[in-house]
């Protein structure tokens, strides 16, 4: 395993913290640049390429005809699947999805699971037999840290855009027509943070999540939920980080949601 | 199972096992049953029974995989194919997985890794019987399985699931409860003494108003879960407070233990 | 890969057998101590746990549905997997099982296969559509030798105690529902041997195995067969050897199914 | 799709895009595109959107793999799973593995590697939508990342694919000429400068008549997207002849280049 | 990875190249001697054994019955797998195929598929529902270079030679009965040629394939077409050479087809 | 076929394929076989086709499987997937580790290992066509290979499968036989100078007065097999008898034999 992140430059991003610093001269609760390119895979159901500073992910959904699972047999499903690509940094390595990807990917799926946002039964064509079963999965193109964020708008506004494929009258998929799209109700966002010298960060950079104690990440809605918690990394947070943290997350991601909407 | 609509926790005043809002489930832990262990610990929270066994401090292998300035913990959550109701296929899969990442990772604060360079603590808790809450159940058990290792600690780490179901915040759900429409599930994972948080998932829809309720039943039932733990380490040393020793290790940091290869 | 046993330990293991001793005291001809215990696991259709000394095994069965082999439309099956979980052993380790679980379960499977114990027929649920299939694992919990007996116990218990779920009308499982047993028609049992240091020693302790020059496991049954047979370890027998060993094995397994049906 | 018989190019003078029967597609390359890696690309070609990055030259890992004589060469061919009609699963099919080897294969030549003992070159090629020819593209791709790495090249590798579809032979297929039931598919890449082919396959019936053609073809081709890459360089650098800055690296073999480690 | 050749062995081959000579005295494109053995493999729908010098490759093919692809719902098919068994060379490694086995088993596979010898057609059962799915395996016996060709020339003999399963009433297999053959309408042969010291070199060795800039096979079919080519390892050919070499590959092959025709 | 119930040898006093009960099916052995092979060797038996392959003894890799007091012992057994009626899958399945694990168990005996320290021996089988019987097939021709090699053996390997079918003991079952309803399979293998048994393994229900006469049946053919390949040795050396070479070793334990790298 590659690892090019230098102990002395931990030391330093430590010590800014210590100092309510940052390397890249943010304030501590201050989001990286947003931007947001769409529709530029033509063979996806939906594809969103999301830069959040330097970290860069595409986001793309196929969606294909299944078997309900046999508990749920008025249901179709999604999954979220999140890769690293070694394109995307030199620390990142080819082969099978790691824990980092594994448990990205999970939480992204289950902010917006969680949030009801899906309406899975929506996704069922023909009871107890067909149904939608969607694979929306994201890559790092390239990773300067929180791929959770990134992952989570790139999968939101995948998803809000998606077109559902046509079907013809045997429900089988007319490739490159469309019928429709895929409504969500709520709009549940990710919002991450680590903590470094005992300061909370929002949106750390690759540097700060390697110096990091510690890490939360929660999902919000817009209509005042939370649908997804998640603590990373070996170290603790207090109560009062953690309910801190969940303020600043409703308030960080309406403005994220925002410039959705102007999509 | 899903149409259980009408069971309300609010009217009712009691949940479908009988339980009150904030009560746990039976939980029984028996330490060292496992000889061949360093440290071991069996736990039996509900319906669920786990496993949990630890190994080292120990050469750590593959010797590339050693931190010259600490030791190594590696945890691996398994469940058997038979501890649920629907065969689990032989390998983990993605949840096990994340699971094994979370538990190490709460794990990792409590341990003076620092003390056993080059080494590796090998964790490893497995599944037998489960109905919700096998994560909890697993990091107890393995908090208890360290202490009887003998590892250095911090602290202990003590865990229980809070959430909602049918109308309720309720302490310990079961898996009834976690098939209620409005189900909310929130494993959280303290170390007792400092209150401090290294477990925290959530799934489901909460509102803020809400968590604060859960946070607090959270150091309680953690706090509850504790007491437990401390008994069954105090009944397998028989000579003292077991859960004191623990908690004086905070003190005494210059604890050493012979590295075994 | 570990190993934690020491040379000098074999060394010392196989003196005392020289001079017909054994490390825990114990005769060549005598078994350890036998525990069980059924039932813990609900989730099961049948569950076990065997202490043989300080070995202990978990069995566990889950009963499924699926399709009839095209070659045997009117029969179910049963499949048997076994694991030694790095909890249960400093010398054993994660990942896929390796050449001597896949031994040790399919000699274990043999052992009550070709005992014809169970009658595969009955596990027929509609010719040549839906079937039974039958799923016993166990996982060894404390690694202390002779797996392969307490597996063999393990199993026999577990499947002459496994309840059958129940089906619905469509012929889907009920969960958590039962009706009837799965009978056994014989009580097959293995009995394991090792050679050490040119001695013939019944029911070896880990230390033991690792000391042995040849292993030799046989399946008998109440009324008077042999089922199952395998030599393992790269050492020899003689004839007169294995022709000892059977016998032994013969009163030996009784012994054994004594206690079995106190249970 | 396969049915379009009534297709016959030699008649209609045009292709079922519009396009003449040596033209390609519209080609756009930025160079530069992901700031962690040592050199980089992304093209457009048609509806094929590649990325494509190099790392290196760094240590070779895992060690045994460094070649005391020169650079390894590593490139993967991936494709996201959105990037195809029929979802893609993960992995790499046997199909990609194919792929990897041969633009391996058809980048070794060009590379100074023996400059670079004991390290290797990382290139990752990233397929994020297809409509035939993602391979040539991702060839072209990797060349400019290579040259925005400044790896010492003896050339560029520029490629296109020509082919025969509905009576015709053709630059570029698309898909859709892909499916004519006469398509014949002829991946080529060549060093520019010197004409030498380093990458060649043919799917299909050809007569050695057409592929005399072909060659012509391809050749041309080539060196039309030879200018675009240059371009691309160009626009990167701004300041000069990118592009003949790497010819020019073919008399000064002497360049040197820091290894990260 | 195991290399068993040594430096000062390529570089005599490369010297002798320049000299336009072999290291096993045959001229640049001379073939080396094929033998051909078919129907070894009784449990094989077709089985052939090639040599060709000290190179030997077995292929075998099995027909089974399988579901259409969803967008060829009238067509059966046919996969081409090649494995380096680790008996046949001191180098090769057993696990799943590398790369190398990978590009040989698509090539050779190529070469048939695309001479359009196999009418996919005639592999349908019931259209939509039930094809004939071929698997021809071959597998190298003792590597000695040019596996390309060998595997090319026992695969197409294969599928010359191969009988067609019998079918009952229900469209199953009826085992080890047979109705019928598996015609093919071309027959496509692999030419394979390396670059030595600059030099062509028809039918490469194992050592000459080592000590080769370049690799080219090329497809021919009797009737006048490539219908594939494909170059290989790290260097470059002129266009002249590869004219050069599709030229001599028409010849070889049509001698080799001859001596396929006598079988 | 499993249908075949009216069979029953007591009566008939013969086989189904006319053998008598203590025949074995024709048996060929061709050693030297694979020209890259250190040693090997081609044996059909019956419908039967093996090729058995030896290497070394060489470097042992990875290095860390390297045993300092002696050879380790590879053995790999495999069926091409046209091998069996019903294709079989690529890579090796539960029955193929198990085999390979128990010819490599009945190779290791008769090796003198410790002459050979650090090294490995690899020995591989292929099964190109069976017909019941192909691991005692593998593991006769593999000590062939062996004795090929020059490796030094205390004794030759011999096996057979003795059994049980249509109400009588039987030598060397067909796949006929495997399928009568009270088939037994025994596949033994001994060192025929000193009648040790090396392989034994048995599915069926056998009584102990069968297994007694089993035992008998087991010497007398694995004896017979012995001689076929100590002809098919002599065949190879030509120069006397290889068998006699063989046994021979037992009493010269000094031969030494460079290790390739």
């Amino acid at each position: 395993m590659r690892s090019t992140i230098l102990e002395s430059e931990i030391q330093k991003v430590i010590a800014l913290a210590r100092e309510e610093k940052r390397i890249d001269g943010r304030k501590l609760d201050e989001m990286r640049e947003i931007k947001i390119e769409t529709g530029m895979s033509e063979n996806a159901e939906g594809s969103t390429i999301v830069t959040l500073g330097k970290t860069k992910v595409i986001a793309g959904l196929k969606m294909d005809i299944g078997t309900p699972y046999p508990d749920n047999q008025d249901e179709g499903s999604i999954s979220i699947g999140a890769e690293n690509l070694p394109l995307a940094h030199a620390d990142y390595e080819s082969g099978r999805p790691g824990n980092d990807e594994v448990e990205l990917a999970r939480v992204v799926d289950r902010a917006i699971r969680e949030s009801k946002a899906i309406d899975f039964k929506k996704l069922c064509i023909i009871e107890g037999e067909k149904v939608w079963i969607g694979y929306l999965d994201f890559y790092t193109l390239n990773g300067d840290g929180n791929l959770f964020d990134a992952g989570s708008i790139a999968s939101l506004i995948t998803f809000n855009n998606a077109k559902m494929p046509k079907l013809d009258s045997e429900n089988k998929i007319i490739l490159h027509e469309y019928s429709g799209k895929l409504k969500l109700s709520r709009q549940p966002l990710l919002t991450t943070f680590v903590k470094v010298g005992g300061k909370i960060l929002l949106d750390p950079t690759f540097i700060e999540e390697k110096s990091a104690e510690a890490r939360f990440s929660v999902g919000t809605t817009e209509d005042g939920f939370i649908s997804a918690m998640q603590k990373g990394i070996g170290g603790s947070f207090t109560f009062e980080e953690i309910n801190k943290m969940i303020e600043i997350a409703f308030k960080n991601s309406e403005k994220i949601r925002k410039q959705i909407a102007k999509i | 199972m899903k149409n259980e609509k009408k069971v309300d926790y609010k009217k009712d005043k009691k949940r479908l096992d009988g339980r009150k809002m904030d009560e746990l489930r039976p939980i029984k832990i028996d330490v060292g049953v496992i000889p061949n262990a360093d440290g071991s610990a069996y736990l039996e929270w509900g319906q669920n029974k786990v496993y949990a066994a630890v190994y080292g401090p120990r050469e750590a292998l593959p010797k590339h995989s050693a931190d010259p300035l600490k030791a190594v913990v590696k945890v691996e959550y398994r469940m058997t194919s038979f501890s649920v109701p629907q065969r689990k296929r032989p390998g983990p899969n993605r949840r096990d997985q994340e699971i094994s990442k979370v538990l190490g990772e709460a794990l990792a604060k409590t341990i003076f890794v620092e003390q056993f360079p080059n080494t590796e603590i090998g964790v490893y808790v497995e599944v037998v019987d489960s109905n919700a809450g096998s994560r909890v159940a697993c990091l107890t058990a393995a908090s208890c399985a360290l202490a009887d290792a003998g590892i250095p600690m911090r602290d202990m780490v003590s865990a229980t699931g809070i959430g909602k179901a049918f109308n309720e915040l309720v302490v310990d759900l079961n898996k009834d409860e976690e098939d209620a429409p409005d189900a909310v599930d929130i494993p959280i994972g303290i170390l007792p003494n400092s209150e401090e948080i290294v477990l925290l998932q959530l799934d489901g829809l909460l509102t803020i108003k809400e968590w604060e309720q859960v946070s607090k039943m959270g150091v309680k039932s953690c706090k509850n879960v504790y007491e437990i733990q401390k008994q069954a380490l105090k009944k397998k040393f028989e000579l003292g407070d077991a859960g004191k020793k623990i908690v004086e290790l905070k003190e005494d940091k210059t604890v050493k233990k012979k590295v075994k290869k």
